[in-house]
């Protein structure tokens, strides 16, 4: 099976029938990752909880997965929660903290005490949990970005008090891709002794993730942003902490989250958390030089276009631009026809009408949030691509603008 | 694959005249022949239109537009377009007649997000017949000023 | 890969190194399942939230899936929300309806009102869940079933009143196999004008699933149980039921649960279920037959056992019996020695020393219940096997017998 | 493997001494050549120990068991009747002197859950030297009559 498997690297040609930008949203499943975890759905498919060998073999397995995993971030075995996603753990993490709260005031019969900080870019499942969170009664605080996306400290620093339950922080934005600088958050965070959670799903394949360094209590990962399985994620959470479980049942992941663990996923994770830290370095430096030649052409080629956040505290695979006077999503589908995926800025063509809540809160104009597009490079991207990519994008900007009805009055 | 268009992404006939879209005004040169002119924005959805129309003996006999909108939006009002002018001109009674509806019939349907999207070219055509019936002859300068919706960030984060 | 993946009906062959008695712990996951699945990982790797090509082809699939599921159990795309197990499933559709009552005590600070109601046999999901829920101040009653491990309905019935939030009986018992009479209950639940929810995870695979005569207004189904992925479940819910989220984000699953979609195991879990239908009644013949082949044999040939739980009203793949005077453990070790898989009806191996509340429940005694073993059959399982099981089981028995200090007394 | 026995399935020893455990008492007819006799029993886990053993000089010079335990409990005792007899017999004052982890460590470690059941055959050895000291000569007779803790469903079912 791994030999058929591995012959599936015939996978970068497979990839490259489309030209995909869109690794933000979602990776392909590497092979290798694959090829790791197909035993345990045919053979190796015992339950870890079975007391006989068919299950101590899935439980020695994840045992091994925990240990990669708590190597890489410099972790011990038992504060690695294994989860269901990415939203999971971010979830996991924050309404964690918030139910010990829920529970007391239940009990006591009273009111909701005590606040969140967060920042006002941060992914929907930080956002929606908050907004739950402040609708049965705590306080939610949203620190300000500035114009390039990074949070203010100052303003961290002031919004911390006494009542404060948790800082929720991102790594790397997931529209953007700008880094968020953690440590320095830390420090403000362990001055004022408030815990600190951050959403790492974007920075995972690219940055640091030894948690010591950068000084979190609370860190949330994903395969499906990995090039591992969607549905899967992990939560590093100090052992010191203890959360209410989100989900109650058998006893497993250390009683913090209930549920046959899915084995295969969590062996994927392991490989793919592995494999790209052997790889971190190489590919980082690769991207940025992709990127920064990508952003160069849009600049040189395309008038009137601006990147979003800032150029260096960014992800390497990262570009984010608005090209004024027309909508993304129009820019989008046109590129879509000539099989380039990428994804808008704006959540428009989803199920919201919405401009990106992420460049609105960096200060950028209603239009021109409306205008922007996301490249996210991958493990295939070439300089082939986005030679192509540039040229069909100067197109179909072209061909947009001559209809709309903005472009003439933004030119001048 | 039946379910294209129904319920998410678009139908083939939007994607033709989103890829193709017709009677687009290529060149402001072309606005001295129109005698009717409509504009209507709604920057919520980053859409704004403009439209123009050349009416003659009560009858639609010409039609062009502009839009700084999403693709439905693109494809809904080439779509108008072309039913304004398709069989040598439309009676302006029976051009005010034509709904959103009819619009994402001739479509094959909108996704439910995107149905206000098929109202905007049909919001322009209502001011450019208004604006034909007011106006006769002239045809006002083209209005530059767009007015844009301040950016409500409260409505996602709930402060 | 489809045509590689068939090569594996060896499948068969591998699974048969040992002898696998352990399917309602978890079972292997079936090739043409994982085959139908494969593509998603590899090549149709899309967000079915991305506005591309590749981000709808995903979308489509899922929402195939969904209509496939729809179809099989007798209700509405929308009714059918995706989760990440069947322990997640039973926790949305409790807590789904706690949680309002939740908010709204805390908003007004007072107390909580309202009460559960379930059943002494449920599986940890549902146990530790209402557990938590009476922590924070529900009411939970739990109706006593009688020896054979069937529901009191009367006792429901005088349970139910004006503040009962839901009732919550599973379908078929993890540990005996016991089925419940759903459309009875649900009679009950209907008169009352209360809200039922089911645990189907093992009904799943033998048992009827049209939720309209079963009667349920909620429904729990797992994958890891029918032949599909770990870390896959679904939630039925009526669609005039609005369930507060457990994990908020995006708009994923009508905006119950929030998370990119596992893409291949919703695949592969309506490829499962599409199966188990196709094969029910075939399957289901096939098993009983072996059941009560080894149910006999076990009573013909080893002396001083019972069979736990009611013989007719049972999964068609279950026999749990308890061998007097020696303990539930060893037995099960002895098996595993050659080859055998099975789980101790106690809980003993596991992670508690109690033993089995299922049997406990049933008013089985104490070492009774400390004697059990469970043999859950599957799709491979053969005569064969049986008979070689029931060689080893005699001899191990024996074995334990010869070292027991109760076993001279259990005789007489 | 290293994990193996650490924290969870047994260890190579525990195994061995489970599936070949030593000095079972295998007829009830040899009851007759001991001279202490203990017996303590935990429901709680199903465990019931019976142990005799023969002392001569002070020193414990054979010794059987009976148990309805898990394996665990089943591969400590097993461990501990060896420990007791393999030189040629241990001395009184000597056997006191084993603890759980004694045995524990002989074995290879136990999983934290199954600590107790170490205790288990060293509980009954103490009694069977009780039982020699106070009843030099004569071994009382089988208590077949076993407590069982009553079941506590609470424990689970928090009603
Ligand atoms: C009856 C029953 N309910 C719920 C579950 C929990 O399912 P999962 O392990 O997928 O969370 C199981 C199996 O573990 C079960 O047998
Ligand atoms: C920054 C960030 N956080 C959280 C998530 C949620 O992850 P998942 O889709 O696995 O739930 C994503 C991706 O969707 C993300 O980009």
């Amino acid at each position: 099976m791994r030999k058929k498997i591995k012959q599936t690297n015939k996978w970068v040609n497979n990839v490259k029938k489309s030209i995909y930008f869109d690794n933000s949203a979602t990776t392909p499943v590497r092979p290798e990752v694959l090829s790791e975890a197909l035993p345990f759905f045919l053979k190796k498919y015992g339950n870890p909880s079975s007391f006989h060998s068919t299950g101590l073999e899935a439980k020695i397995a994840i045992k091994k997965a925990r240990q990669k995993i708590a190597k890489i971030i410099n972790c011990e075995e038992q504060e690695i929660i294994f989860t269901g996603s990415g939203t999971e753990s971010v979830n996991l993490a924050i309404k964690g903290i918030a139910l010990k709260e829920i529970k007391n005031a239940l009990k006591e019969g009273r009111k909701i005490k005590g606040n969140f900080i967060t920042q006002t870019t941060e992914h929907d499942a930080v956002i929606h949990t908050m907004n739950w969170l402040k609708e049965i009664g705590f306080e939610i605080k949203y620190i300000n970005v500035d114009e390039t996306g990074i949070i203010k400290l100052k303003e961290l620093g002031q919004a911390i008090n006494n009542e404060t339950l948790l800082v929720s922080i991102m790594y790397a934005n997931n529209e953007t891709g700008v880094i968020q600088p953690l440590p320095e958050i830390s420090k403000i965070c362990k001055q004022k002794n408030v815990l600190l959670h951050s959403d790492a799903c974007q920075g995972a394949e690219y940055l640091e993730l030894d948690i010591k360094k950068l000084g979190l209590d609370l860190m949330t990962i994903n395969g499906s942003k990995i090039y591992s399985f969607k549905g899967t994620g992990l939560l590093y959470k100090n052992k010191n902490i203890i959360l209410e479980p989100l989900i109650h049942g058998g006893n497993h992941e250390f009683k913090t989250r209930a549920g046959t663990e899915n084995v295969p996923g969590i062996i994927a994770l392991a490989k793919a958390l592995e494999l790209s830290r052997q790889e971190k370095n190489k590919e980082s430096k690769r991207l940025t030089k992709l990127r920064d030649y990508f952003i160069k052409k849009i600049e040189n080629e395309i008038p009137q276009t601006q990147i979003n956040g800032d150029k260096k505290q960014r992800l390497p695979n990262n570009i984010n631009a608005s090209f004024y006077g027309i909508e993304g999503e129009s820019i989008l589908l046109m590129l879509n026809e000539k099989g380039i995926r990428v994804s808008t800025g704006s959540a428009c063509s989803s199920q919201s009408l919405d401009p990106s809540h992420v460049l609105m809160a960096m200060g950028i104009k209603h239009e021109i949030a409306h205008s922007s597009i996301r490249f996210t490079l991958g493990k295939t991207t070439t300089k082939k691509e986005i030679d192509y990519t540039i040229k069909v994008l100067k197109e179909s900007v072209k061909k947009l603008r001559q209809m709309s009805p903005v472009w003439e009055e933004v030119k001048k | 694959m039946k379910m294209e268009g129904q319920d998410w992404f678009y139908s083939k006939k939007v994607k033709e005249h989103f890829l193709k879209p017709k009677n687009i005004l290529k060149n402001e040169k072309e606005i001295k022949k129109f005698n009717g002119y409509g504009k209507v924005g709604n920057m919520k959805c980053g859409d704004i239109m403009e439209m123009w129309i050349k009416v003659e003996n009560e009858k639609i006999i010409d039609c062009k537009w502009k839009t700084f909108g999403c693709a439905s939006a693109i494809a809904s009002t080439s779509m108008l377009s072309v039913m304004l002018t398709e069989k040598k001109g439309i009676k302006l009674t029976d051009a005010l007649k034509i709904t959103g509806n009819d619009i994402m019939k001739r479509l094959g349907g909108l996704p439910q997000i995107k149905i206000h999207c098929s109202v905007l070219g049909d919001q322009a055509l209502r001011e450019a017949i208004k604006n034909y019936e007011k106006n006769n002859s002239t045809i006002p300068k083209i209005d530059k000023k767009i007015k844009l919706n301040k950016p409500k960030l409260e409505t996602k984060l709930k402060k």
